[in-house]
């Protein structure tokens, strides 16, 4: 399975990856309209800002998915590809996730709504936006 | 090869699972009393409050079963379990099995009140069932009495917020969520709900019941339209004890067992005969011996460690470990592990975090509020990652993955 | 002169080859005997013929070797004179130089379709011996300098043809009427290279046409090269002077340069002209690796590019060579001792019509053959 | 003190695209980004923007743009609105005005000014995807006679000579100047081009070592960083004596810029400016350069070909001559548009001469005097375009230098700030945080594409003109044409005008 993997040597800090994730995730086509009011939506990436390192964190799709297995609504399975994706339909944001995942890599959707986290734009496109527009190859999108 | 697993919750699921993946062939049978095929239990109360909705709850997809090859017998339960000559009896008939999971799970316990058998509209709240006669009684004009202000007594509590007209939460405990918080943190939570409405009467029990009222032990008498009974359960062990499988008694807590004994492998004493979920015990690691942990994720995951002891795949020793997730009318909680050893309290204006300590380990936390990362310490206290190897500090102030060392950053991002 | 014909001639000069570059494309043929037998040069005429369409009149011509056995020490200078005094101011320059043995016109028939050739004589000359006692030359390098002092300084004359015991023929106008026009049926030889001519946008100049001569050498050539320029200015950085701007000429002096004064072996001059593609060299055992990646770096600018097939003509032996693309055609047959090459087949087939067997010669692959025996 | 100077340059923010990610904020270390919190609002300081475009680039949103801005002096011919900011500028100071990359300045491009040949009917053009098309070019002296042995192989005299894969090397940029980042994309790629690299005289950091076999090593006034093991470290040496964009002077690497790689490399003290000196001061005549040349060859026992580099300047063609018979085996021409990480303006912009005029000049000079195949010739100085390599070579180069199109690879957006040690892209820095904006992994392979895509162009120009090996072309002048050029220039140029 094709994998996305991080070079914290070569992270900038920018935090594109974490803007173009919402906006893969918000489906719009015209990008600005994916941050109505400014504010940024949570991101299924996150970098972060430690020391002077930087990386991006999302979700590693892990053989032994502790999100998946702990989820109690049945809202996260294993897509064709392999990755751990979220019916949103499903989720009702009780963060069992969160609270099992080693990495951190699921965020709260907000009160109410479903969970966010990386679902390798398996719908949008076929290399993650992240990677796709990390101006470093901090991010790259390669088989195991 | 047959396969039988007895109940339909979580557990179950996770051992088909794991038998098909190194198994396609073997038959698999799963009996149930239940009627529906398989849903998160949890979801009961978000089903009420309308988060969720009957067809959104299936805990897998539609054809999960056929995809399987899967037999489920719904509303056959199993009456007895023959571990010497490897046969279940349900609904009269006998079925054999090579390897048979125990799933059964564990029922609502009701203390015997008197006058309990009066209350035309009482329930208890754990089955999908449950929630859906609840339905059909409460409107905007109901008084709910809940009894027990544990995790399932506040989410029926929250799943009815919309759907009630008044809502009272008794408890022989001097607050809520006694299980799963420390006093300070069950006092925030406390607050949040009055403030939505929703009164407490803690540190009393009901006496004595009436048709539409109950009269605590510390006098004060309440009305109610409906009755909720959720002071807790008792793990399912009837089969397997029947049948001479060893399960561990528990004489001061009144419950006659606390839950079915297994290997880490989830193998009972019996012969070919496995158990999992809230029905057995499970290691706690934070406190280093095996005691219940009736919570959804850990039914998962030792169901599908029996499906794979069960059909030659990999075993190993899991550390489980309590963790609790929710929101209570707006407010989330994440919980894990157990409050013992120091504790360090980090609040903020909309969060409560709180941290436990003990020989150079985190050994649980409570996070009210905003929290973010939380799975990140989770898997510190499931790792017993020692404190002196991390940055702590950054870790209680906001967990991050470069806090636990850029060796274990490159070794689990890197390629 | 009237005006007219004053105005036509400055026209035809601003296009004589000297005046402009001239790429060509071109019949050309030759036949070799291996064992020195005399062959006919009027089976060069006929074949030729055959290949009509591939010349268009305005130039043809011819080299022989083997053809003149009286004189077979002396060099043969064929030159074309626009005029008498042209031709004075010549012979005073050969006789202070050369020992003349014989002098002549050279015989000419009239001949429909050739019109307005020159004065072409020819002498016989040995170096004087005071003069060869002199020089600081060499010999050859010595006769090259006479022939370049006449066709650069003395104006209206034209040396086409300088050799010993070989001699070119050649005009205006198709071959095989240039070869009428020559006499040819009165020649022989051991070896005869033939050339006609479609070149496109000149006027055509009697010294233009080919074989182009030098010393010994003489080479007829079909095609149009592109690294004409390349090969010319690191010609001239050893002395040459492409004054003719042709292919032909730049060709003749590579092959002299690499043959004559670095002594290079006709196989490996054909290695520098022609070389195999790096990928192929790298493919190759070590030593031949190693001595081609040596020439084709040392000669690098006289790599020829661009489609050719040649026909060199030197004293005992004739090369034939294709560019190494091949991207013109060029056939091979052998017939006994006779080798023959040309443009086209259907000319060898004219005048041996059972070869035993004939051949494409690959791109870059030479097609050698030299006297079998002393008879140089 | 009155600030006299107005930006060049505004940048322009569209409110309706941008999203304040701050993207902007957090990448232009000139600061021009600025966030207002409690206002929540970007806004931007034009006065500290050079036009590097790493903002517009890295912005999401797209909603930026930097245009020139319209504010304006009185028009004037001759006082140039720079001419003006120039004289604020030294009116402030009192100091040399310092620039970085090529000049600016509007002098005739002859590339521009030819046109190159193609085939038609009489002679096929060469279609190199279905015919070999070579451009494998070996740099250096070559022998000239050949002697056979008894079984037939030859024996001459052998010359160091380098072998390129096609006929473009990186120009000499120093590391102290750029970044290791960018010296590591420039080895890696001339190492996956089959071509060379040039240290330029700011040493070899160690660990470009492993890149020996691409790299040319140069010796300069200044002798920074020279040892033994450096010597032998690459497959040439260069001697530089004079660039392009600076004849005449040395050269002057800021102490800030001196950290402790650099000086570890360069080996000088921490945060000393690195100043090379105008002349070598072992080299006052041309019998002094071949001592130079001789040691270089002795140090390295004969087996390296030694490059001498000068600036384009009036006298080219009798200097390069000269340098032909000092011993040297290759001569690099740097022509007045070439560029430099730092050098006095007014230099720049008016000393030196086109580099298509010198090395016309120098291609005839040599081959007059007979000594052209003594001698490699690499023309360095504003190379833009593969025809522009086509070009030279048919002028008479053997192969071409190419510097700015090389950085601009590796994100240069030609700012031409490269002297304040801020660059944005991570190139003409030395700042830690700045440098990993260029990671070699990328920068690599984007100089690997440019020189792959160069040489299919000139692969395709070559196969037109019915060239199918690079030799043919070398010096080929027949294949060019003048348009627009004076008598003199084409005679110096030694082309006809096309129509001719």
């Amino acid at each position: 399975m094709k994998r996305v993997y991080v070079n914290e040597e070569w992270c900038l800090g920018c935090h594109l990856c974490e803007y173009w994730c919402v906006f893969s995730a918000s489906k719009e086509t015209h990008f600005p309209f994916a941050f109505d009011g400014g504010a940024k939506p949570p991101a299924g990436i996150r970098v972060e800002d430690y020391k002077g390192i930087n990386f991006a964190v999302n979700c590693r799709h892990c053989e032994d998915p502790l999100c998946l297995k702990g989820c109690i609504s049945g809202a996260l399975s294993r897509d064709e590809s392999g990755a751990v994706c979220v019916d949103k339909t499903k989720c009702v944001g009780c963060h069992t996730c969160i609270a099992m995942c080693p990495y951190g890599a699921i965020v709260s959707g907000g009160d109410n709504m479903p969970i966010k986290k990386c679902q390798l734009c398996a719908s949008r496109d076929h290399v993650p936006q992240c990677v796709a527009h990390c101006p470093n190859n901090a991010i790259v999108f390669e088989e195991e | 090869m047959k396969y039988v697993i007895i109940g339909n919750g979580v557990a179950s699921v996770g051992a088909i699972e794991a038998i098909r993946k190194n198994d396609k062939e073997g038959s698999i049978t799963v009996f149930t009393d239940e009627t529906y095929s398989c849903y998160g239990r949890p979801l009961i109360s978000y089903y009420l409050e309308g988060k969720t909705t009957l067809d959104k709850m299936g805990y897998r997809g539609e054809n999960f079963y056929k995809e399987n090859n899967v037999s489920l017998m719904l509303g056959r339960p199993v009456t007895k379990l023959d571990a010497e000559n490897k046969k279940v009896t349900a609904g009269g008939k006998k079925y054999d099995y090579d390897k048979l999971l125990v799933a059964t799970g564990s029922s609502p316990f009701v203390p015997p009140t008197p006058g309990y058998e009066k209350v035309k509209n009482k329930f208890t709240f754990i089955r999908l069932s449950d929630a859906l006669a609840i339905e059909k009684k409460v409107t905007k004009k109901s008084k709910v009495l809940i009894v027990g202000a544990g995790l399932t007594g506040l989410k029926a509590a929250e799943g009815l917020y919309p759907r009630a007209g008044k809502i009272t939460v008794v408890d022989m405990a001097d607050r809520v969520l006694p299980a799963v918080m420390d006093a300070e943190s069950s006092a925030i939570i406390q607050k949040h709900l009055e403030g939505k409405g929703i009164k407490f009467c803690l540190n009393d029990s009901v006496r004595e019941y009436s048709e539409t009222a109950a009269t605590l032990a510390g006098g004060a008498k309440i009305d109610f339209d409906v009755l909720i009974t959720s002071v807790g359960v008792r793990p399912n062990v009837a089969l397997v004890q029947d049948a001479g499988g060893v399960c561990e008694r528990m004489t001061e807590s009144g419950r006659p067992f606390r839950g079915i004994v297994t290997d880490d492998n989830q193998k009972t004493s019996l012969d070919d005969v496995y158990a999992a979920g809230d029905c057995t015990l499970s290691y706690d690691v934070t406190i280093g011996n095996t005691r219940p942990l009736a919570i959804q994720p850990n039914a998962y995951l030792q169901g599908e460690m029996a499906g794979n002891a069960m059909s030659g795949g990999i075993t190993f020793k899991r550390n489980y470990l309590p963790v609790n997730a929710g929101g209570f009318i707006g407010l989330h909680i994440i919980t894990a592990g157990s409050y013992v050893g120091e504790a360090t309290t980090v609040r903020t204006e909309n969060s409560f975090h709180r941290f436990f300590v003990k020989d150079n380990r985190l050994m649980g936390f409570i996070q009210i509020g905003e929290y973010s990362r939380v799975g990140i310490l989770t898997d510190m206290i499931r790792k017993c990652t020692p404190i002196g190897s991390v940055d702590f500090q950054e870790l209680i102030r906001e967990p991050k993955l470069a806090a636990l060392g850029m060796d274990y950053v490159k070794a689990v991002l890197n390629k | 002169m009237d005006e007219i014909e004053r105005m036509v001639n400055e026209v035809d000069e601003k296009y004589r080859e000297g005046n402009v570059r001239i790429p060509s494309g071109c019949a050309i043929c030759g036949y070799f005997s291996k064992k020195g037998r005399a062959l006919p040069a009027i089976d060069a005429v006929d074949a030729m013929a055959y290949m009509h369409d591939r010349s268009n009149g305005l130039g043809g011509g011819f080299a022989g070797y083997g053809i003149y056995p009286d004189f077979p020490d002396h060099y043969a200078f064929h030159i074309f004179y626009d005029n008498e005094h042209a031709r004075e101011e010549t012979e005073s320059f050969l006789k202070i130089r050369f020992d003349i043995s014989n002098m002549e016109r050279i015989p000419t028939k009239k001949v429909y379709g050739i019109s307005g050739a020159p004065l072409i004589w020819r002498y016989f000359g040995r170096l004087e011996p005071e003069v060869k006692a002199h020089t600081e030359l060499d010999e050859e390098e010595y006769v090259c300098q006479t022939v370049i002092h006449i066709n650069t300084k003395i104006k209206g004359a034209y040396v086409f043809s300088s050799g010993k015991n070989m001699g070119v023929f050649k005009g205006v106008g198709f071959p095989e009427d240039v070869g009428e026009y020559y006499r040819l049926g009165d020649y022989k030889g051991y070896c005869w290279t033939a050339h006609g001519r479609y070149p496109t946008n000149t006027p055509g100049w009697w010294g233009g046409a080919h074989p182009f001569n030098i010393l010994n050498y003489t080479i007829v050539h079909n095609g149009e090269i592109s690294s004409y320029d390349a090969n010319r200015r690191f010609m001239e950085i050893y002395g040459y002077k492409c004054t003719l701007l042709t292919d032909t000429e730049v060709i003749t002096y590579i092959i002299d340069y690499l043959n004559r004064k670095r002594k290079l072996k006709l196989e490996d001059v054909a290695k520098v002209i022609a070389p195999p593609f790096w990928s192929q060299i790298e493919k190759m055992e070590e030593k031949e690796r190693e001595k081609l990646t040596t020439l084709r770096n040392m000669y690098a600018s006289l790599l020829i590019t661009g489609p050719f097939s040649i026909i060199l003509g030197y004293t005992g032996g004739m090369m034939a060579l294709n560019d190494r693309l091949k991207l013109r055609s060029m056939v091979a047959a052998e017939k006994d001792d006779v080798t023959y090459v040309a443009s086209e087949e259907c000319a060898i087939r004219s005048i041996c019509p059972n070869p035993d067997r004939t051949w494409s010669p690959a791109g870059g692959e030479p097609v050698i053959v030299e006297l079998e025996k002393e008879g140089r | 003190m009155i600030d006299y100077i107005q930006p060049d340059y505004e940048v322009v923010r569209n409110k309706d695209l941008c999203i304040k990610c701050k993207v902007c904020v957090r990448q232009c270390a000139n600061e021009v980004h600025q966030y207002d919190e409690k206002r929540d609002v970007l806004y931007a300081d034009n006065s500290k923007c050079v036009n590097c475009h790493r903002c517009v680039t890295l912005c999401p949103a797209k909603a930026l743009k930097i245009v020139k801005t319209d504010h304006c002096f009185k028009p004037s011919a001759n006082y140039t609105t720079e001419i003006i900011k120039d004289i604020y500028r030294q009116a402030d100071t009192g100091g040399v005005l310092l620039s970085s990359m090529g000049t600016p300045k509007d002098y005739p491009v002859y590339w521009d000014k030819m046109l190159i040949n193609a085939s038609q009917v009489t002679n096929p053009s060469i279609d190199p995807l279905r015919e070999p098309m070579e451009i494998k070019t070996f740099l250096g002296r070559k022998p000239e006679t050949v002697k056979y042995r008894e079984d037939g192989s030859i024996e001459v005299e052998k010359f160091p000579n380098l072998e390129l894969k096609t006929p473009i090397m990186f120009s000499a940029m120093s590391y102290g100047s750029i970044s290791k980042n960018a010296h590591l994309s420039l080895a890696r790629a001339a190492e996956q081009l089959g071509i060379f690299y040039n240290t330029g005289e700011g040493g070899l950091h160690e660990d470009l070592y492993k890149y020996s076999l691409n790299t040319i090593v140069q010796v300069a006034s200044g002798r920074f960083g020279v040892h033994e093991d450096y010597l032998n470290a690459g497959q040439a040496i260069e001697i530089k004596i004079g660039q392009g964009a600076k004849p005449g002077i040395g050269g002057h690497l800021p102490g800030k810029k001196i950290g402790p790689e650099v000086s570890r490399t360069r080996m000088i003290p921490m945060g000393t400016d690195a100043i090379s000196p105008a002349p070598h001061h072992d080299i006052y005549s041309i019998e002094d350069l071949r001592q130079l040349v001789f040691s270089l060859k002795e140090a390295t026992n004969y087996k390296k070909p030694i490059i001498v580099k000068i600036a384009a300047v009036h006298n080219i063609a009798a200097i390069a001559s000269g340098i032909a018979r000092s011993g040297a085996d290759i001569i690099a021409i740097d022509g007045i548009r070439g560029g430099t990480g730092a050098a006095p303006s007014r230099i720049r912009d008016n000393v030196g001469m086109p580099i298509e005029l010198a090395l016309a000049a120098v291609d005839t000079r040599l081959r007059d005097e007979g000594i052209r195949n003594n001698v490699g010739l690499v023309v360095a100085g504003s190379i833009r375009s593969s025809a522009d390599v086509v070009k030279a070579i048919a002028l008479g180069a053997d192969a071409v230098y190419i510097g700015t199109p090389a950085l601009l690879a590796l994100g240069c957006h030609l700012c031409r700030s490269c002297h304040a040690g801020k660059c944005n892209w991570g190139i003409a820095t030395q700042n830690p945080e700045l440098v990993r904006r260029l990671n070699p992994d990328i920068g690599y392979k984007r100089l690997v594409n440019l020189v792959n895509a160069w040489s299919h162009e000139i692969m395709e120009m070559m196969g037109g003109m019915g060239i199918n090996s690079i030799e043919a072309l070398r010096g080929n002048r027949l294949m060019l044409r003048g348009i627009g050029l004076s008598e003199k220039e084409l005679e110096i140029l030694g082309i006809k005008h096309a129509g001719e």
